[in-house]
């Protein structure tokens, strides 16, 4: 594999980027509501200080607890070795690395659940469950979307899929950006399936799993969101804006980062205009997702 | 009207006899009168000395010793005889269309002789009685009937069979009434009664779980 | 040397009736070791057959079958009977003959014998019938050795229904000499085959039903089997072995011999139906009567009327070496089952399954073998009966007709469950069982023997048995 | 060949020596575990010193029967790993059952099973392929019964062996239909018999037999009764390898006949998405752990016959190179299998031998007790749910990778590949739920009972289950040594000129090797950088409650209530509410009966049953009866003759 430097570049800008996205939702919330709201780089300063701290472990936890942080952000950084984050190729490209993409995230998720589980508190199983029962109802729609981008692209590599001659165009892009848009909420626990700056544990989904993680623990997880969310944010972004046309040739870095900003904004928009879904209602959107990817397979 | 034909009718009218006798000591004799009407019929055949030993013996067993032999196992077992499943007026209708099919039958297989039909009657009426009396005497009986009746289609067949076989024959029917009869008197003692009606132990009917 | 194989047993059952205990005993082992000696010496050397008795190959084959199976049981009735004795006194015919119970068992037994041989080696066809009746005759007292009010029904209904049954045969054969007509042939089995297509064809369908039924009583075929659960279950164990074993085998002996004429006059098409029909049927309504029952006698009866279908369909299917395969392994894997019965019964006292609890513990050595012997009645692959299930089922889907192969193997699958489930319940461990007792040889032996016979035949069919399997299949296989 | 046959006579020899010394647990043991590990030593060499065309051919007296095997490729991808997991489980098996009475029967049956398994695996003779299959039905049946005291242990063994007798009818009357149109039960003359046959009817008889005993989703119902009753290390193999020989008996049958239409790979797909999402779907539901592998194991037999599905589907649509990737998945998830699914009823054996108890709602917190136990079934667990840096991960990215090829071919083939990757994508979510419950409620957290547990395992039980995790790890790691093993079979089913498997699974193993060097990185990073700081341990958050108790912990059943009620597969809940103010008694207990079992086999037998025991009624006992039956027959038989 012939690593050109600007896909090591463009590794480095996601490492270096990603905490902004958090920050930007945040603002924008701030905004809507009236606040002034906390600093963009709120999670840097959060990082450094995690990172400087020392760490509480409870008594009931053992070695997956203390292994679950580390796993999940070692199976990031490899999904993000794989998307091509930058604008232009990715650092690893070979036929079927969606395929790798999609198991990486439901790595990181296992393990994490398996630290909350590792707790003994049943706010880490009531967590773990409803993480679970989510991802099992997401999983089928990331699948169908990838299949549309396959079939339309005629491979099955996310730098072919991006770079490809025909890039999908018209409904089908726009059921599948829909589908991703959801997808993308979904995994990141954005508003409409979980609040993630709520008080209440019944309530939580991601949070209650990470509750009884702390000091370098904290950081490893908090930086390992950011960056899943800077993952799925560039399949979306990579998506819609018209790159390449037809010509294959490396996008600007700029427009790409422009486009994930901009997406971040969306998500603070949607999560202030809306109020968190019934826990039963989730679901149906979630399936919603799935009719979205299917019918835009159907159309193309 | 030859001897032969006058034997066939006898047999037929014990036929009749049986079916309509109420006791049981009328069928035993009717039937003894049937076993020497057989055995006279043996005469039929071209006369050798195999034939006359044939006859003696079937007269002998049939008519003589059958009868001494169920009578005293009917005393023994004082048993008294069941009413039959099926009433005796309403069995001379039986008889009356049993004689028919018999009829019709010699007549299909174009063998149309009054022995012919008088056999398949017989064989009909030792089905009859074997079936329709529930006494295990009158069962017995039945199988003598029915045996006499194979006999008597035997004897109408053109060629003769060998005389081995013949001796065979009887002997078995012999030993069959004799095993029979004994196995009568015990069911009469064990049971205090004949009337294989009411002994059905061995069934699978018992309802399971 | 054929008619010593039947003088041999009769004038020793003469003699035993009217010797004493001792005397009666030692005859019966001493025939049975020197019939079985006799029949294979006969295996080994053919005999030239004379006008009245021939050995073809089928006859040799049940006679070996019946002598083997009467040296087993034989064995089994040194123990069998020193137990009764001392339990129960028990007198059929004692009265008339005025002696011990057992020399009249034993000499029966040696009649029933003489019979079978009779049977199996006669070439008349009208002998060959007085020879089945005689069968019926010698059976009947041995069935109600032990005089219970059970036993004495059974074997009256054994004797009325097969008596019934054997007149009808004989009026078959009386229609067998009408469709040869004027013509001066005498009813030997070869001199009719070779001249077949001389018979009155409707003559000779009519003398093939009536016979078919008339034998088919004897054999235990649906409808006429009803006689059959009360004989095998309420007899002494070692008869009924004799009884499904080897009885049964000389019915369908005799059903062959007519089906062979019938096949040879060009009529095997009507015959092949009529087999498969009748074999069917009692493979369903043994199927029905085996489920959910609950006396394993009368389960074992059932499966000898499930097994005869099974072989009914296999001479349907145009299959007769399988048909023979199936009624060897049949009649051993059957005889030592039963034998394995009557020591369960006079273990537990009772013939009810769920009265049976701890098998394993109580007869280590019996409930071995019995599970042994349910897996092989079921024809699991390392014993015989799955090759010849396996042959008939070939010959079936080769003859085209898949509905009945389909019908066979859903019967077969539901006779699986319903007797699988009773023989696990029997071998089932109970509480507060006492200490097993000491098993004696001379009832697990004969059963050990029997069972290894069909445990050869289901690893390694040796040559000679495949010679004489194939000979009498040929000798049956008519035209 | 000889290597294979010396195989073949160490395991018979050492099954019978086993049986001699059963007074000798001791011995019975060595002798039993000791054959079975050299015979697996002897096979795995005769599979790679193979010679040309190894078989051997022996006459064998009985009816159209020959002793004829031989080893091919598609044979030695089941072989593999059979020999591998039996003799793990030899070793498991002596210490887990313990030396008793009953160790020397064991150690036979055990031995028997191996060998009839290779011998099915390798027979070219209808009738000894026959004779293998039900001496393995009829061992594998008497090692379920092991503990026949209890009644329910009967019961899963008389369902077991009415389910795989029926299932051989089936195959009984495809071989009897092949033997009767090519006249010869050799293997090698049944594409001359196939050819003759309608494919549908040879398709359908293969499918229902072989799948019976596949334990495909409407034929599974033995299979969650007969696995949780057997002994851990005899349920091991039996999910491993002996439900494979169902999958093998479809592949071989297939394989003789001509080139299938494209129905029959829709509808082993759609058998696999129903067996896939439904096994899944019950095995979540279950309460039992060895239930819950068990269905697990139905949802992996449905993984492989997507793989089929997609392979038929491709060769019927001309594509072989996407036929080539199917089959390869599919060999390579029967492997694999074999491997996690070995590896986890291990670790679930283990558990059950420390506590005796198999419900998951009482136990918890195991990892203090049992370390080792814990490590490899966290591997086993995620394995199992597909996750990369595992083998698991490799057979579905290769059945994925079909499926898409597929998607891009567009057309017909378009849609078979997405409804493979549906059903893939919602069976590994689902295996992520079940699996992360199944580690989660077992060994995390704390003991949801009081537990009598010892420290540690015995070795001869932690052996083979870091053996199998490190074989696990190895071919995720390093996919191109398996690879090479599948390939050759899959270009003979698919009929592909030639294909590069490795270079196709390279990039996958690597970047699992990725992940680990950075979990250990970042292992190190963290430990750096804690080295110097306050450590302190303090009790769980628990949102200020004040008297938190084990008990409140997440069990199994809620911890999968979402998805089992979401999905609704007819749980059964019992609900005691508590009432009144002080309520001192609440009860909550939920059941999921198997659909199938419950809606639809039970009805349908007891119907069977209620029929033809109405047939019993002609058995009254009245003798004139019985003599009319005679009468009427003869009748029925003169008119039908003279008609």
């Amino acid at each position: 594999m012939d690593i050109e430097m600007t896909a090591i570049a463009d590794f480095a800008a996601a490492l270096l980027l990603a905490p902004l996205l958090p920050g930007i939702i945040n603002r924008v919330k701030a905004f809507f509501a009236g606040r002034r709201g906390q600093s963009v780089f709120q999670l840097y300063y959060d990082l450094r200080k995690l990172l400087a701290k020392g760490a509480v472990y409870s008594s009931a936890s053992g070695f997956v607890f203390r292994l679950g942080p580390v796993a999940s952000l070692a199976a990031l950084l490899a999904a993000l070795a794989v998307m091509p984050a930058g604008g232009h190729g990715s650092l690893a490209s070979f036929d079927g690395d969606i395929i790798l993409f999609a198991y990486l995230l439901a790595l990181s998720r296992f393990v994490t659940v398996l630290a909350a589980l590792d707790t003994g508190s049943s706010f880490g199983g009531m967590g773990a469950s409803r993480e679970v029962f989510f991802s099992a109802l997401a999983e089928p729609a990331f699948f169908l979307s990838l299949a549309v981008l396959a079939k339309k692209a005629g491979a099955f590599s996310f730098n072919l899929i991006f770079l490809s001659a025909n890039p999908v165009t018209g409904t089908p892009l726009l059921l599948v950006l829909a589908a991703l848009f959801i997808v993308f909420l979904a995994e990141n626990c954005r508003i409409p399936f979980d609040d993630p700056n709520t008080h209440l544990e019944l309530t939580m989904i991601h949070e209650v799993m990470v509750l009884d993680h702390s000091g370098p623990d904290f950081a490893l997880i908090s930086y390992g969101a950011a960056l899943k969310m800077w993952l799925l944010g560039a399949i979306v972004v990579r998506l819609a804006l018209p790159f390449g046309g037809g010509t294959g040739g490396a996008q600007s870095p700029a427009l790409f980062l422009a486009g994930i900003f901009a997406l971040a904004i969306a998500a603070g928009i949607v999560e202030s205009c809306m109020a968190r879904l019934r826990l039963l209602k989730v679901p149906a959107l979630l399936l919603s997702a799935s009719m979205l990817a299917f019918a835009a397979f159907m159309v193309s | 009207m030859n001897y032969f034909e006058l034997l066939a009718v006898i047999v037929i009218l014990c036929d009749v006899a049986l079916c309509a006798a109420s006791r049981l000591r009328v069928m035993i004799r009717a039937a003894a009168v049937q076993g020497a009407a057989l055995g006279l019929l043996a005469f039929m055949k071209p006369v050798t000395w195999e034939i006359v030993l044939l006859s003696a013996a079937t007269i002998a067993i049939k008519a003589v010793l059958f009868p001494w032999l169920l009578n005293i196992a009917r005393e023994k077992s004082k048993a008294d005889e069941p009413a039959p499943y099926v009433g005796y007026n309403f069995s001379f209708a039986i008889c009356a269309a049993m004689f028919g099919v018999s009829v019709w039958l010699s007549h299909r297989l174009d063998v149309a002789t009054t022995l012919m039909a008088g056999a398949f009657f017989t064989v009909l009426a030792g089905f009859f009685v074997i079936v329709s009396r529930k006494s295990a005497f009158s069962q017995a009986i039945g199988y003598l009937v029915l045996e006499g009746g194979v006999y008597a289609f035997g004897m109408a067949m053109p060629n003769e069979a060998p005389a081995l076989v013949e001796l065979g024959l009887l002997l078995d029917v012999f030993m069959a009434v004799f095993i029979m009869g004994i196995m009568v008197y015990h069911i009469s003692r064990e049971f205090e009664h004949a009337d294989m009606a009411k002994i059905a132990f061995l069934s699978d009917l018992e309802d399971y779980d | 040397m054929i008619s010593a194989a039947i003088l041999l047993p009769a004038v020793a059952g003469a003699a035993a009736l009217f010797g004493g205990k001792a005397l009666a005993r030692f005859l019966l082992k001493a025939t049975a070791c020197a019939h079985l000696a006799l029949v294979l010496y006969m295996c080994v050397f053919p005999q030239r057959g004379g006008y009245w008795l021939a050995l073809d190959g089928a006859g040799l084959l049940f006679l070996v079958l019946a002598s083997v199976l009467f040296a087993a049981a034989a064995f089994y009735a040194m123990g069998y009977l020193d137990h009764s004795a001392a339990h129960r006194e028990a007198h059929v015919l004692s009265p008339l003959f005025g002696t011990e119970p057992q020399p009249v068992f034993i000499a029966f037994l040696l009649f029933f014998l003489a019979s079978m041989s009779f049977v199996c080696a006669s070439r008349h066809l009208g002998l060959m019938w007085v020879a089945l009746e005689a069968t019926t005759l010698a059976s009947v007292p041995l069935i109600c050795f032990h005089k219970t009010p059970r036993s004495l029904e059974a074997a009256w209904k054994y004797l009325m229904i097969c008596s019934v049954g054997i007149a009808l045969a004989l009026l078959g054969n009386f229609f067998l000499t009408a469709a040869v007509g004027a013509r001066e042939v005498p009813l030997l089995y070869d001199v009719l085959r070779q001249n077949a297509a001389k018979l009155d064809p409707l003559w000779l369908k009519a003398a093939f039903a009536v016979t078919f039924i008339g034998y088919g009583t004897k054999m235990g075929l649906a409808p006429m089997h009803t006689w059959l659960p009360d004989a095998h279950s309420e007899a002494p164990s070692l008869v009924s072995a004799l009884l499904s074993g080897a009885l049964l085998n000389c019915a369908f002996l005799s059903m062959m011999r007519v089906n062979a004429v019938c096949a040879a006059a060009g009529l095997g098409a009507f015959s092949a139906k009529v087999f498969l029909a009748f074999g069917l049927l009692s493979v369903v309504v043994a199927a029905a009567l085996m489920l959910r029952q609950r006396d394993y006698k009368r389960l074992l009866a059932y499966s000898s009327v499930e097994n005869m279908g099974i072989i009914a369909v296999a001479a349907g299917a145009g299959a007769p070496y399988a048909a023979m395969l199936h009624a060897a392994n049949h009649s051993f894997t059957k005889a030592a089952l039963f034998l394995l019965s009557g020591n369960i019964l006079r273990r537990f006292k009772s013939k009810k399954i769920e009265d049976v609890k701890g098998l394993v513990q109580a007869l280590p050595k019996t409930s071995f073998l019995w599970a042994a012997g349910m897996l092989a009645i079921l024809g699991m692959p390392p014993f015989g009966i799955f090759w010849s299930k396996f042959l008939t089922l070939k010959a079936l889907l080769g003859s085209g007709n898949y509905w009945a192969a389909g019908l066979l193997l859903f019967m077969l699958a539901a006779v699986f469950a319903g007797v699988a489930h009773p023989v696990m319940e029997m071998l089932r461990p109970a509480e507060g069982q006492s200490a097993p007792e000491p098993e004696k040889c001379i009832f697990i032996l004969p059963a050990l023997l029997l069972g290894s016979c069909t445990l050869l035949l289901g690893v390694f069919i040796p040559a000679p048995v495949e010679a004489l399997l194939k000979s009498a299949a040929a000798a049956l296989g008519g035209g | 060949m000889l290597l294979f046959t010396a195989a073949l006579l160490a395991l018979t020899i050492s099954a019978a020596l086993s049986l001699v010394f059963s007074k000798k647990p001791a011995w019975s043991a060595f002798a039993g575990a000791g054959g079975n590990v050299l015979a697996a030593a002897l096979g795995l060499a005769a599979l790679v010193f193979a010679g040309a065309k190894p078989h051997l051919n022996l006459p064998w007296a009985v009816p159209g029967g020959q002793f004829h095997i031989a080893l091919d490729p598609l044979s030695a991808v089941f072989l593999a790993p059979m020999f591998v997991l039996c003799a793990c489980g030899a070793l498991y098996g002596v210490s887990y059952g313990g030396l008793n009475r009953r160790t020397g029967t064991g150690f036979l049956l055990y031995n028997l099973l191996t060998a009839s398994m290779a011998v099915v695996f390798t027979a070219r003779n209808a009738m000894l392929f026959l004779a293998a299959w039900e001496i393995m039905a009829l061992c594998s049946f008497l090692l379920v019964v092991t503990d026949y005291d209890n009644p329910e242990t009967r019961n899963a063994g008389w369902v077991y062996l009415v389910a795989t007798h029926i299932g051989t009818a089936f195959i009984i009357a495809l071989f009897a239909l092949a033997w009767h149109k090519c006249g010869s039960t050799e293997f090698a003359d049944f594409p001359k018999a196939f050819a003759s046959l309608p494919f549908a009817a040879v398709a359908l008889l293969s499918v229902t037999g072989f799948g019976a005993k596949a334990g495909f989703f409407p034929f599974h119902v033995w299979l969650p009764k007969a696995h949780p009753a057997a002994p851990s290390h005899v349920s091991a193999v039996m999910s491993g390898i002996m439900i494979k020989t169902g999958i093998y008996g479809i592949i071989r049958m297939i394989s003789f006949c001509p080139p299938p239409p494209f129905w029959f790979g829709g509808l082993l797909a759609s058998i696999g998405i129903i067996s896939g999402v439904g096994g899944v779907l019950f095995a979540l539901a279950q309460r039992d752990i060895k239930r819950s592998l068990a269905y697990s194991s139905v949802e992996n037999i449905g993984i492989i016959a997507l793989g089929l599905g997609m392979g038929w589907m491709g060769a019927a649509s001309g594509r072989t190179d996407i036929a080539f990737i199917g089959f390869a998945g599919a060999l390579l998830h029967v492997i694999n299998h074999a491997f996690f699914k070995g590896l986890l009823f291990f670790g679930a054996g283990a558990v059950y031998h420390a506590t005796g108890i198999r419900d998951m709602d009482r136990l918890g917190g195991l990892r203090r007790f049992m370390p080792v136990t814990a490590l490899t079934f966290l591997a086993g667990s995620a394995a199992i749910a597909a996750l990369p840096p595992f083998n698991g991960f490799i057979s579905e990215f290769l059945i994925y990778s079909g499926a898409f090829k597929a998607v891009v071919a567009g057309r017909g083939a378009g849609f078979g590949g997405l409804a493979v990757i549906l059903g893939l994508s919602l069976t590994g979510g689902l295996a992520a739920a079940c699996f992360t419950r199944a580690f989660g409620i077992i060994f995390l957290g704390e003991p949801r009972a009081k537990l009598a547990v010892e420290h540690g395992e015995p070795p001869l039980m932690a052996g083979p289950m870091v053996a199998l995790a490190a074989l696990c790890l190895f071919i995720g790691l390093a996919p191109q040594f398996a690879a090479r093993l599948v390939t050759e079979p899959a270009l003979m089913l698919s009929g592909a000129p030639y294909a590069d498997l490795p270079s196709r699974l390279q990039p996958a193993g690597l970047l699992g090797c990725a992940v680990v060097l950075l979990s250990l990185a970042l292992w190190f990073f963290r430990k750096r950088l804690l080295a110097g700081r306050a450590v302190a341990s303090a009790p769980t958050w628990g949102c200020g409650y004040s008297a938190p108790a084990a008990s409140m912990q997440y069990t199994a059943s809620s911890f999968a209530q979402p998805l089992v009620d979401f999905f609704g597969i007819g749980t059964a809940k019992k609900i005691e509410e508590p009432h009144g103010l002080f309520p001192s008694h609440a009860m909550f207990r939920s059941e999921t009966p198997d659909i199938a079992k419950s809606r639809f086999y039970r009805p349908l037998f007891e119907n069977i049953e209620q029929r033809m025991s109405s047939l019993r009624v002609i058995q009254h006992g009245n003798i004139h009866a019985y003599i009319l039956y005679i009468a009427a027959a003869l009748v029925a038989l003169l008119v039908w003759t003279l008609k």
